[in-house]
């Protein structure tokens, strides 16, 4: 269990209640939590499994808008939003394995690969947008923006259960599938793996497959969050997720990692700004903390994990 | 005086300022667009993210494919533009800027076709906070809550120095926060940094965001920080689709537009007019005015095709 | 024994890295029942041929592989394990960050009827084929330990039994005794002989030919990639076969 | 030797020289990338050495503009440029060895850290310089400002020349120092390496001071180009630092590399976008373009180095 | 012997990792040109107490390490090198994608006078080395050869032969001979003989008391970290000590 990133969670909100006891202390601003930090936990999830398997991706920002692109163009051509959504996530999918098929079939890491295909994927869907974003906002939109990012129990945002929900299917996936089993065997020893009889390339396609099926949906969740389809969506979101990852104790070496870790990992991450807003702290020195927040919980994730391994 | 594509065969290298897609810069684009299918000549655009460095290497490089003209867009400081603009007109090649004037150097060669299209950025900022202390019924005393730019290059960060000067100017109390790199790329994600700033400062009567993207996101911030619409005074700049339909809702209440489409269009015009005839640089100012509930139903639709 | 067709049958077999070419035309047969030993100098190509048979490694253009008097076509490491065929392999091929029971079960997951895996039964079924068969000292071996922190003999036994695990139908064991200790050692030589006494097969690479003699019936010498010699254990003692793998260390030729 | 990038650089060259001949024939375009590349290939280069140890570094760029305000503020506050570029140097340096200290005092892995140290240093920076920018333009900084940046030999910019210069001094650095030997032992096999006396985390931590330096120098040279300290500075160059790096052969599992591949690879970087747009191929198709030469290369590179080892 | 101070001597020395205890306890003295065998079963704690002698791994508060009858207290690997002590590690310790002369010299790096790498020197030596003191038939040994590539044996050698390159007072080798052919394993235990008339001191680790007993002067028995037995060779015959051996291995006990 990851003990470590739970420890880490608690103390920082600790010191947030107490310095920023305004904010903390009321429930909006964990409503607001609820509905942002979605945003990117629902593709640092998924790619958990990937640096499980000793791979990386840099391109899903760019997943995110091509597909929503492809919701966009198949909405606005035949006025069918279920076909549009469909087309997005089979969009997503298989740019995700497209990816996965490239690091396979060549041999190439993936840090280096993603970064090509995240420019070819943008461009792409640039070109095809011609660089203008598209609004959200018809009358009959209203149906899946509400599924999508709708408020529910207690103002909660829907797109925090779909987060909870990821974490549940992607555990499940990860820890009781074969699939999974291999998962962990491929990044651990791919040699190995392979030697017994795992074929750990259909593995790594299948893992980059799944990142692509869902940063589609987290494209379709944060254009609906605001009404609005922007070609630059999901840029600001690649820091954020990595970090949730590794945050939550998945190993940059493979082989080793959770999801729950996770999905704790991205609020961290998604708390720290405003924590450190509302302590008080303005203009530029947000960065300073925020560098050493990050700074901090990995330290003490790291301090923790040891301490309860020993 | 010739008709239709009368520019044909003029080569021209564009800079719309910011990133592919980026909202301000997108309609700067389309207004390069218009202009070059309405005159014909041939345009290659550099987009450079913001980013002076890649300004600077993008000119060098726009100047080694030999072109007639340049629309130059972007903060680089006189400093770095000087050599790079004498280097073009001794080459032959016609300097045009847009929504960044470089004074001394528009004098100079003003003659040979150097112009400027645009708004004067620390302007507007001072504008917009002296419309909304106005509009808004701020009074000495009053805070309000400014979200912007102030690190990032040169002129660009100088509109939200516009906006805090015009605010202390009338003894408005200024909270500043500059906008996180997740928030600037994507706005939604500023929700939770939103509603921290408005818990910790509860008496907030007035929110400026020196962003287009986070302009146009006013609403979803609000309902993020349990506000209703109109309770906080909440003005912007730029004009999307999404900042039409959030002043509809009310969350909105004001939105200074530079209109960029004009500072695409008329540079590539003043070039042609340059090239083919001779003249010498026109200065515009495309300070276009503000966009509040009362004319919003006239420029929705031409935000919605990214003109206005 | 010679009546049924062979379990495995090599024609031909060539494998090339780049220039080196580790095994050149091999041809070899093993019937159901028999115990083959296999011998070589260092980079005889031993662990390639094993290799080879597993379906890791694809043999180059003209070779094939016979399965039970069958030819296959896409070989590969999954559909020889299904087919039953496990190999203790030299480097041991272990996933060294991940615990016992998913060593033990590496490839060939025990699931529930659903699909699901059965985390709980590779966990018992793993205690119980740690303590029962290898039976280790140290407090080290629980089935949720991580491979890495385990000495060198212990990493041995788990690759040993999760061989056994799977009643296969041919064993190969490349090296199998390396590192274990004298009581270990003996326990794998039994193994062995379990092997024979079942009626199934094994082909068996030591370097120790007091290990490899006793155990097998017949002898396959390898040398640079070709087999040099094949030996039923009745036509050579064990001092001629000393003899002779020295004469082909020192001369590269097994003739006199 | 990395013939491969060799091979990817002179056709993509080639297929430049057919598709944007205007351009590509005239000198003026080899003097635009000697001018520009360097801005990042002097990163690059030192991270080749970061990159072989098995670590990577993403906070180079926020060292570039924390050093540079170093160099402003003791320059403005003393008026000596040499103090202010032995500051900027010295500032670089540390904050390198900062990374490499948390890296290998806590054990943790670099991808993370440098998140955060990256934000730390930036927001050090804007804090320091309250975000405004400094020019460089005062007659006494002529001197230096020629030297980093000015033009001799046929135009070339003396940037050019000291990329070459960082590429044969940590050419030797790695290939002929006992350093450089314990670099590729400490990536390729951290534990062998220490089993046989190798003090690696001192060597990495060796490696991101280097790091640091060069990265002080490139945003010295970087901001005399403009002559002006933006305090955004270095934010664009992280991604074609990184590509260079990886189009130039090093491999992301450490252990293997070369700082002429990466030099290469840098001008191959550099002239991409440049290529495209003189190809007359416009706007948005530029992205799609970039992305597909950046994945044609380095599957390239990964047959053709196959080809030749084998 | 016994009048010159023990080359390294061990006294009190413990090592657990969070809850598994490997030594406890460990005194243990090595005399110049001595050779020592070191004997336990599998987890024994055999390869810990090579590592902790290496300085790899630091003892539990309490232990000390005295070399030539000084106590040392920043002890490092680096410094253990230095000093005069080379290990043949049981898992090799090689960096497998690098050629085989940065492994050769790997950590102590043959350097001119002016500091600068001496990249020629470490190739001709290598190659020297390996065809001299190994004599691989396979075309694969070269020095610039990635070991990656290499048969077990021949990575085996590569550590082996590293070992002697550096004129040792104190060689310890944590089981040499695993994979090496018969020939390559005769090479090495002549290897070990030519120390003990050099007058150096030697640790030798093997499971197989064959090669073991008739290398060495005296022979330690570790048991779960505990030293269970210390004989002279006079003392004990082979028989007995295999007798003892599987005595520990089945009751826990040297003692009958
Ligand atoms: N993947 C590979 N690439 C290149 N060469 C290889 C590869 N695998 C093995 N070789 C070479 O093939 C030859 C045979 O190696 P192999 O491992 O089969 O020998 P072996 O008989 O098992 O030796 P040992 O007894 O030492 O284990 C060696 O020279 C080795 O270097
Ligand atoms: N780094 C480590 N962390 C945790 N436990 C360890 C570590 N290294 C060794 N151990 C444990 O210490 C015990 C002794 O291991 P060691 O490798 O010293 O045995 P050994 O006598 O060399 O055995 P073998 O003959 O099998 O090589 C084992 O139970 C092993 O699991
Ligand atoms: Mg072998
Ligand atoms: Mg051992």
């Amino acid at each position: 269990m990851q003990f470590g990133i739970w420890g880490v969670g608690i103390a920082m909100w600790l010191v947030f209640v107490v310095t920023a006891s305004e904010a903390f202390t009321s429930k909006d601003i964990y409503l607001a939590f609820a509905s942002s930090t979605p945003l990117f936990a629902l593709m640092a999830i998924p790619l958990t499994l990937i640096v499980i398997t000793g791979e990386i991706d840099l391109s899903f920002p760019a997943v995110m808008a091509l597909s929503t692109a492809t919701f966009a163009k198949i909405y606005s051509g035949t006025g069918n939003i279920w076909l549009g959504f469909a087309g997005a996530l089979i969009a997503g999918t298989l740019s995700g394995y497209f990816n996965g098929w490239l690091v396979t079939y060549f041999a190439i890491p993936s840090l280096v690969i993603t970064i090509g295909t995240g420019f070819l994927f943008r461009g792409i869907e640039l070109a095809w947008m011609n660089g203008s974003g598209v609004g959200l906002t018809d009358k009959e939109l209203a149906g899946v923006s509400n599924l999508l990012v709708g408020r529910s129990f207690f103002g909660i945002a829907n797109q925090f259960w779909w987060a909870v929900l990821a974490t549940i299917i992607l555990w499940f996936v990860l820890n009781r599938t074969q699939f999974g089993a291999h998962v962990f065997l491929t990044g651990d020893n791919k040699t190995s793996a392979q030697l017994m009889g795992v074929n750990v390339n259909q593995v790594k396609r299948r893992t980059f497959a799944i990142m692509g099926f869902f940063a589609a949906f987290a494209g379709l969740v944060a254009s609906f969050e605001v009404s609005y389809f922007w070609p630059t969506l999901g840029e600001g979101l690649l820091m954020n997720s990595i970090a949730s990852v590794f945050l939550g104790g998945t190993s940059v070496f493979g082989g080793i990692g959770t999801v729950t870790g996770t999905f704790v990992g991205s609020f961290i991450i998604g708390a720290i700004n405003a924590g450190i807003v509302a302590s008080g702290i303005n203009a530029f020195y947000t960065q300073v903390f925020f560098g050493l927040v990050i700074i901090l919980s990995v330290i003490m994730q790291a301090v923790i994990s040891k301490k309860i391994k020993r | 005086a010739a008709t239709g594509q009368w520019c044909k065969g003029v080569k021209i290298a564009a800079f719309p300022g910011g990133p592919q897609g980026g909202v301000f810069a997108n309609n700067v684009y389309n207004g390069y667009r218009q202009a070059q299918r309405d005159l014909g000549p041939t345009v290659k655009y550099y987009f450079s993210d913001w980013d002076p460095a890649k300004m600077v290497t993008q000119w060098k490089e726009a100047i080694a494919t030999k072109p007639n003209g340049i629309a130059m867009y972007g903060f680089m400081g006189p400093e770095a533009a000087k050599p790079l603009v004498e280097e073009s007109f001794k080459k032959g090649i016609i300097v045009t800027t847009l929504n960044t004037s470089l004074v001394d150097l528009q004098a100079q060669y003003s003659t040979q076709g150097f112009g400027y299209v645009g708004a004067v950025n620390y302007k507007a900022g001072v504008d917009l906070a002296s419309e909304m202390v106005k509009r808004g019924k701020l009074s000495a005393g009053d805070s309000a809550f400014v979200w912007g730019l102030k690190g990032q290059g040169g002129d660009r960060g100088q509109r939200t120095v516009g906006v805090i000067d015009g605010f202390e100017k009338l003894k408005v109390k200024v909270i500043y926060q500059e906008i996180d790199q997740a928030t600037n790329t994507t706005p939604a994600s500023g929700g939770p940094t939103f509603a921290g700033i408005m818990a910790k400062n509860p008496n907030v009567k007035a929110v400026v965001t020196d962003h287009g993207g986070l302009t146009a996101t006013a609403a979803t911030y609000m309902k993020a920080a349990n506000l209703k619409a109109g309770s906080v005074y909440f003005g912007g700049f730029d004009v999307s689709p999404a900042t039409t339909t959030a002043i509809e809702s009310g969350y909105l209440q004001l939105v200074i537009d530079q209109q960029p489409f004009l500072q695409g269009y008329l540079p590539i015009l003043q070039i042609c007019l340059t090239k083919k005839f001779g003249f010498s640089g026109l200065d515009v100012n495309t300070a276009g005015g503000f966009v509040d509930k009362s004319n919003v139903a006239v420029v929705a639709p031409l935000a919605k095709v990214e003109i206005r | 024994m010679s009546g049924s067709a062979p379990v495995i049958q090599l024609k031909n077999v060539s494998k090339t890295f780049g220039e080196v070419r580790s095994l050149s035309g091999v041809d070899l047969e093993i019937y159901p029942g028999e115990i083959v030993g296999l011998l070589g100098d260092n980079g005889a190509g031993k662990s390639t041929l094993v290799k080879t048979i597993m379906g890791f490694h694809k043999p180059d253009e003209g070779g094939e592989i016979w399965f039970k008097g069958e030819k296959i076509t896409d070989w590969s490491v999954a559909k020889a394990r299904d087919l039953g065929i496990e190999t203790i392999y030299q480097e041991r091929a272990l996933c060294e960050l991940q615990p016992i029971w998913r060593n033990m079960f590496m490839g060939r997951e025990i699931k529930t009827k659903f699909g699901r895996l059965d985390v709980k039964k590779m966990r018992s079924e793993a205690t119980r084929l740690m303590s029962e068969h290898m039976g280790f000292t140290s407090t080290a071996v629980h089935p949720d330990n991580a491979v890495l922190t385990m000495s060198g003999g212990e990493k041995q036994g788990v690759a040993i039994t999760r061989a056994l695990y799977f009643d296969a139908e041919l064993v190969i064991l490349d090296e199998p005794t390396v590192g274990l200790s004298l009581s270990e050692t003996k326990k794998t030589l039994d193994f062995v002989q379990n092997i024979k006494k079942s009626g199934r097969s094994a082909i068996f690479i030591d370097h120790n030919i007091f290990h490899i003699y006793p155990a097998v019936d017949r002898m396959i010498v390898l040398d640079r990639g070709k087999v040099a010699g094949n030996y039923k254990k009745s036509e050579i003692t064990m001092d001629e076969l000393i003899e002779s793998m020295y004469r082909v260390a020192r001369t590269g030729s097994i003739k006199e």
